[in-house]
């Protein structure tokens, strides 16, 4: 039954090969059990790949248990390619997002290209045309070739990948930290716009129809254990050789507007993209959800190269390819509407009722597994939790209180440090216009999409601050998706639910799972309170180098709504004259503040505080002051605290500048990170009826028009800066760095 | 001086969607003996003389002119035209 | 006033184009997939930007080897109002139906963001709703808009006022600013920024807009009694 | 089966901003000696036999693999490896 330079069932066993491909002895003995043999060399490979983690959630489960998944808003929670909120109109947003951390590490540009264009399958694979892209990025600190080499392969993928096929790339974040320097984090998200009568899924019902695969030949790329069934290669030509997947945006682009097409026809039946595990996690996922089972011939899946073993057809992460299922005898329908855009759809396959997953090969059945075992029913395994000796530490921490004298050139240097450092840099690289909807690009706090046709947009963020995380899991999760919330909020969206993006280190260490356990609940939690749920989403585990896990980094990606395009508000000040407001009121908070990074080089201490009863009234409150035009200008106060958050209302090139009045110590007023705090223009004529709407705001100055920011206490002039200089330095840190030697 | 000529080709199994959409093309255009195309990089380096060029070479492939994850390279060193 | 947006494999613009006719200039408008696109009956033919054929070899050239780019050249012999934007700049250039080419921006990135025009001739069916002079704000997004041409062809373009429009800054190294030419006749433009992305206020400018009414206005006063 | 190796380059007096920017990235790595790198484009075409080759590969170039404004190209046929 197997090939020659495979290896046999008995070997397998013996050797215990499995463990070379990620399995346990008690995984193998699981799938002994299940098989009621030995399984084969085509077989093991199949349940390796789908009871990995990334397939299989096995270690995050139960944690994933905890999100709040359902909501009057929720078209689609979690299960489907991606998740769908209702937006009116009988029409959905759809989005998720997907990491793509170790084959970016290995080679940062196909890495990115290829992470873009597997998000954006997901969700055209739903029915939905994709409108936008986010990505979220972490690095190490920009002073070692490797991370400066790491950093600008990754954006021009990201970019080179999402130019090509028109999908705008209208926001994201990166951050850089010396836990991300072996192990990048590349993350992206795509969020697409729907009928809601469209909505697609990936199931392959009806005994006997048909399955088809349309898109890039099959190569070996990707395939983890190709050591093992290329025995015959010698070493000199596997250096000549490479694994690597490539993408083809090209592909992907005629792949999606053949797929938006070919969802109208009726006689598709079941539509999915092969994303990670390729044909296997697809064919037996579509098979899985419908109740049934699946035969495939591989001799008629289309080749990129030659001779190609069935375990390498089944293990290949190519790029660009879907999976159908198509009524019977309705083919020539579908192959006709993909021959349109050039491309070939194969039949390769029918339903069966066997619930079995069985594959032909060479005239010979090389695979016959009982399908809901690769998916349904794959393993769940609980991990021990433990509370890390350093988070105790932390706990017991005096507060941190910095000693500044000169807030001048402490706000210079705070507005040069990389994470707070305008990234245009970046996103000049992305076309954030193309399909002509976007009213705000990369920049604001929220990038806006209209919705063509209608009076309402959407706004859309990526967020998470991972230096609270470390601090304190749980807080941190809270705030990631409260600091989220705000953004759209300050765009004049009403947020509607997220995706979220689990990164973390290796769940077996207890101290792990235990991070990733808090973030979770502390993100439950807000997205309770903020009512947010949670409809789709990506685990990544295994983020370290060196034995050093990453910071625990769960992204947020959270959509809103504009029920009016009147709503849609700057994140910058607009008018001379305009009154300048702080939202909500500051206490010394520097824990994992930019500020403590500026002065020590790390982070330690608590996290600053977070009251969801607050921050969601005090949302609410600011959201209702935007819609009954209220608001001029509104932008949350984060990294860097109000000092950063101002210079920041005034980067527009308009030649503005404020004049400001705090009160209390100058340090923490101007750079603590409080939560839950914006700051916010209002017309003067609207200041009475904003005071009305809006709690705990406070009027701090004016809006000026000579370039200068102006902070004052006590008549003593603090910071008299201008605005113009601020915003070079500002806009050039982040090119300087890559400039500067390594 | 010295004309380096450097050859930057895709290794073996790595997806070439240029090649792909060029090879389309050809037969389009009624080409239809073509049966593969692979699309690489040519590099022409001028070089001051020096003992250690070939070394150089070498090091500035693997550093920067070719991706050793997915490419292979190649190069010649010949006699150039003093300017 | 009828438009045709021909759209290629790996076009991307072309819906923004079909809407900045039909919807910002309120007139008709069809998208012809590149196959089997039929060209008469149109009075004017819009080449959308993006990345034909993945923009692999050279942008632009795969497309201009194509069926529909032999129309092209009749229609332009006939004198039938062309515009190609962004990669259909780069399809005409490749076509030969403009002269010069694009090479690489200066600085080997793409660039995607909002640059000032200058309106360099507005005697032209695409700008004579522009004031000669007038500086516009019209976002770019490309990777190749790096106008190059030898001296001599410079030299022609300037003498028959074929420069419709120039970089105030130019962000790409383009020979003389040039951001958009026209060929000799002046019923072909092609132009690497983007006008139909700035036709209504929401997008941040509708500047881009007087180039389709432009169009329209000559069109009308040619063929429109009473115009 | 015959392999066909084309070379396209930039034309003389054509800005070459790759080639400069790789030599810029050389100097910085301290490889001082490399005068000027020229970049340019290799294709690999196989191609079934066929007494006109030359002739078809020529306008091949002509048509599509080389933009006369701003390219040059060369070529030459092999003997291929028959799969
Ligand atoms: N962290 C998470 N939170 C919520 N849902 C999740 C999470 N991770 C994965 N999911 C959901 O589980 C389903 C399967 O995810 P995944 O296997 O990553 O999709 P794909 O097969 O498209 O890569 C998706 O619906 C996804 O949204
Ligand atoms: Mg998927």
């Amino acid at each position: 039954m197997l090939q020659a330079p495979e290896v046999s069932p008995e070997t397998i066993e013996q050797d215990k090969i499995y463990k070379e491909m990620g399995l346990t002895d008690k995984e193998y003995d699981m799938i002994k059990n299940i098989m009621g043999r030995r399984p084969n060399f085509t077989e093991i490979g199949i349940f390796s790949v789908m009871w990995s983690e990334h397939c299989s959630y096995k270690t995050s489960k139960p944690l994933l248990k905890k999100f709040p998944t359902e909501g009057p808003q929720v078209v689609q929670g979690p299960g489907e390619g991606a998740g769908v909120v209702d937006i009116g109109d009988g029409q959905g947003v759809v989005f998720k997002v997907e990491s793509h951390n170790h084959p970016s590490a290995v080679e940062p540009y196909q890495g990115a290209a290829t992470g873009v264009g597997g998000i954006i399958r997901d969700v055209f694979s739903m029915g939905a045309r994709p409108i936008a892209s986010l990505n979220s990025l972490r690095f190490g600190n920009l002073n070692t070739g490797r991370v400066k080499y790491l950093f600008d392969e990754v954006v021009h993928g990201i970019a080179g990948y999402g130019n090509c096929v028109g999908v705008p790339t209208v926001g994201g974040e990166v951050q850089f930290d010396d836990c991300y320097e072996g192990n990048p984090l590349v993350n992206a998200m795509c969020v697409g716009l729907i009928d809601v009568k469209d909505i697609q899924k990936g199931i392959a019902a009806g005994l006997d129809n048909t399955i088809m695969y349309v898109g890039s030949k099959t190569g070996r790329d990707g395939i983890h254990g190709a050591t093992f069934a290329s025995e015959d290669l010698t070493e000199d030509s596997e250096s000549k050789r490479s694994n690597v997947q490539v993408g083809d945006p090209f592909m992907e682009k005629l792949l999606i507007e053949a797929c938006l097409e070919v969802i109208h026809s009726e006689a598709l039946v079941g539509i999915q993209d092969m994303g990670a595990a390729g044909l296997t996690s697809s064919a037996s996922e579509m098979a899985s959800k419908a109740g049934m089972g699946m035969e495939m011939n591989l001799d008629l899946i289309p080749q990129r190269e030659a001779n190609m073993t069935a375990y390498e057809m089944m293990l290949s992460e190519s790029q660009e390819r879907m999976l159908l299922c198509v009524k019977k005898g309705q083919e020539q329908e579908i192959i006709d509407i993909f021959r349109k855009y050039n491309l070939e759809a194969v039949a390769v396959g029918k339903v069966t009722d066997d619930k079995r997953f069985r594959l032909l090969h060479n005239g010979e059945v090389v695979a016959d597994i009982p399908v809901d075992s690769l998916a349904e029913d794959a393993p769940i395994f609980y991990k021990e939790s433990k509370v890390p000796a350093f988070y105790e530490e932390y706990q017991k921490m005096p507060a941190y209180l910095p000693n500044i004298t000169d807030h001048k050139e402490t706000l210079r240097q705070l507005l040069q440090q990389p994470t707070i450092a305008s990234k245009e840099y970046v996103y000049d690289q992305y076309d954030s216009m193309v399909q002509a909807n976007t009213v705000f690009s990369p920049g604001s706090d929220a990038a806006v999409i209209r919705v063509r046709g209608y009076d309402k947009a959407l706004a859309m963020t990526i967020d998470c601050n991972s230096r609270y995380i470390h601090l304190d899991p749980e807080v941190g999760g809270k705030i990631a998706v409260a600091e989220a919330a705000r953004n759209i909020v300050c765009s004049g969206a009403k947020p509607l639910a997220i995706t979220d993006g689990l990164n973390f280190g290796n769940p077996d260490k207890p101290e792990n799972f235990w991070q990733m356990e808090k973030s979770v609940e502390g993100m439950s939690e807000a997205c309770l309170a903020l009512d947010t749920p949670v409809i789709s989403g990506n685990v990544s585990l295994y983020n370290e180098s060196n034995g050093q896990a990453i910071f625990p980094t769960p992204i947020v990606g959270m959509v809103g709504l504009h029920e009016s395009l009147a709503h849609i508000t700057p994140s910058h000040f607009q008018n001379e004259g305009d009154a300048i407001y702080v939202i909500g009121e500051t206490k010394p908070e520097f824990g994992g503040s930019e500020l403590q990074n500026l002065l020590e080089g790390s982070y330690f201490g608590k996290a600053p505080a977070l009251d969801l009863t607050i921050e969601a009234k005090r949302q609410a409150q600011l959201l209702e002051a935007i819609q009954n035009g209220l608001v001029v200008s509104a932008h949350d106060v984060a990294e860097g605290g109000l000092g950063v958050a101002l210079a920041e209302s005034l980067f527009t090139n308009k030649g503005l500048g404020a004049f400001v009045e705090i009160q209390g110590d100058v340090t923490a007023t101007l750079f603590s990170e409080t939560q839950s705090r914006f700051v916010v223009s209002v017309k003067v004529e609207d200041r009475e009826a904003f005071e009305r709407v809006v709690e705990h705001a406070t009027y701090i100055g004016t809006v000026s028009n000579d370039d200068k920011l102006v902070i004052t206490n006590d008549n003593v002039e603090i910071i008299n800066d201008s605005v113009e200089a601020l915003q070079q330095l500002w806009k050039g840190a982040i090119p300087c760095l890559l400039k500067s030697k390594a | 001086m010295k004309l380096v000529k450097v050859h930057v080709t895709l290794k073996e199994g790595v997806l070439d969607p240029q090649g792909k959409a060029v090879q389309g093309s050809l037969n389009t255009l009624g080409y239809n003996s073509i049966k593969e195309v692979r699309v690489g990089k040519y590099l022409e380096l001028t070089v001051e003389d020096d003992a250690n060029i070939e070394q150089q070479i070498e090091e500035m492939c693997n550093k920067l002119l070719a991706n050793p994850v997915i490419e292979n390279y190649e190069y010649t060193v010949e006699e150039g035209v003093t300017q | 006033m009828k438009f045709a947006v021909v759209v290629f494999p790996g076009s991307n613009c072309d819906r923004d184009m079909y809407y900045a006719a039909k919807d910002a200039l309120g007139q008709e408008a069809d998208m012809l997939w590149y196959k089997d696109a039929n060209l008469d009956g149109y009075d004017a033919i819009l080449i959308p930007g993006g990345f034909s054929y993945g923009d692999y070899l050279r942008c632009g050239a795969i497309a201009s080897t194509s069926n529909v780019v032999k129309q092209l050249r009749e229609k332009a012999k006939q004198g039938v109002p062309i515009l190609g934007v962004c990669n259909g700049f780069q399809i005409l250039l490749e076509a030969g139906l403009l002269p010069g080419a694009l090479l690489r921006n200066e600085k080997l990135k793409f660039m995607c963001h909002f640059e000032d025009l200058v309106v360099e001739n507005n005697d032209t069916i695409f700008t004579s709703n522009y004031e000669k002079g007038e500086v516009i704000s019209i976002p770019i997004a490309h990777n190749e808009g790096n106008y190059y041409c030898d001296e001599e062809t410079l030299a022609q373009l300037k003498a028959n006022n074929q420069i419709v429009f120039t970089y105030k800054n130019n962000p790409n190294g383009s020979v003389s600013d040039i951001a958009g030419v026209t060929n000799e006749q002046g019923n072909v433009l092609g132009m690497m920024p983007h006008p139909e992305r700035a036709v209504e206020a929401i997008l941040n400018s509708a500047d881009g807009l007087k180039l389709f009414q432009s169009m329209l206005q000559n069109w009308r006063e040619k063929y429109v009694a009473g115009a």
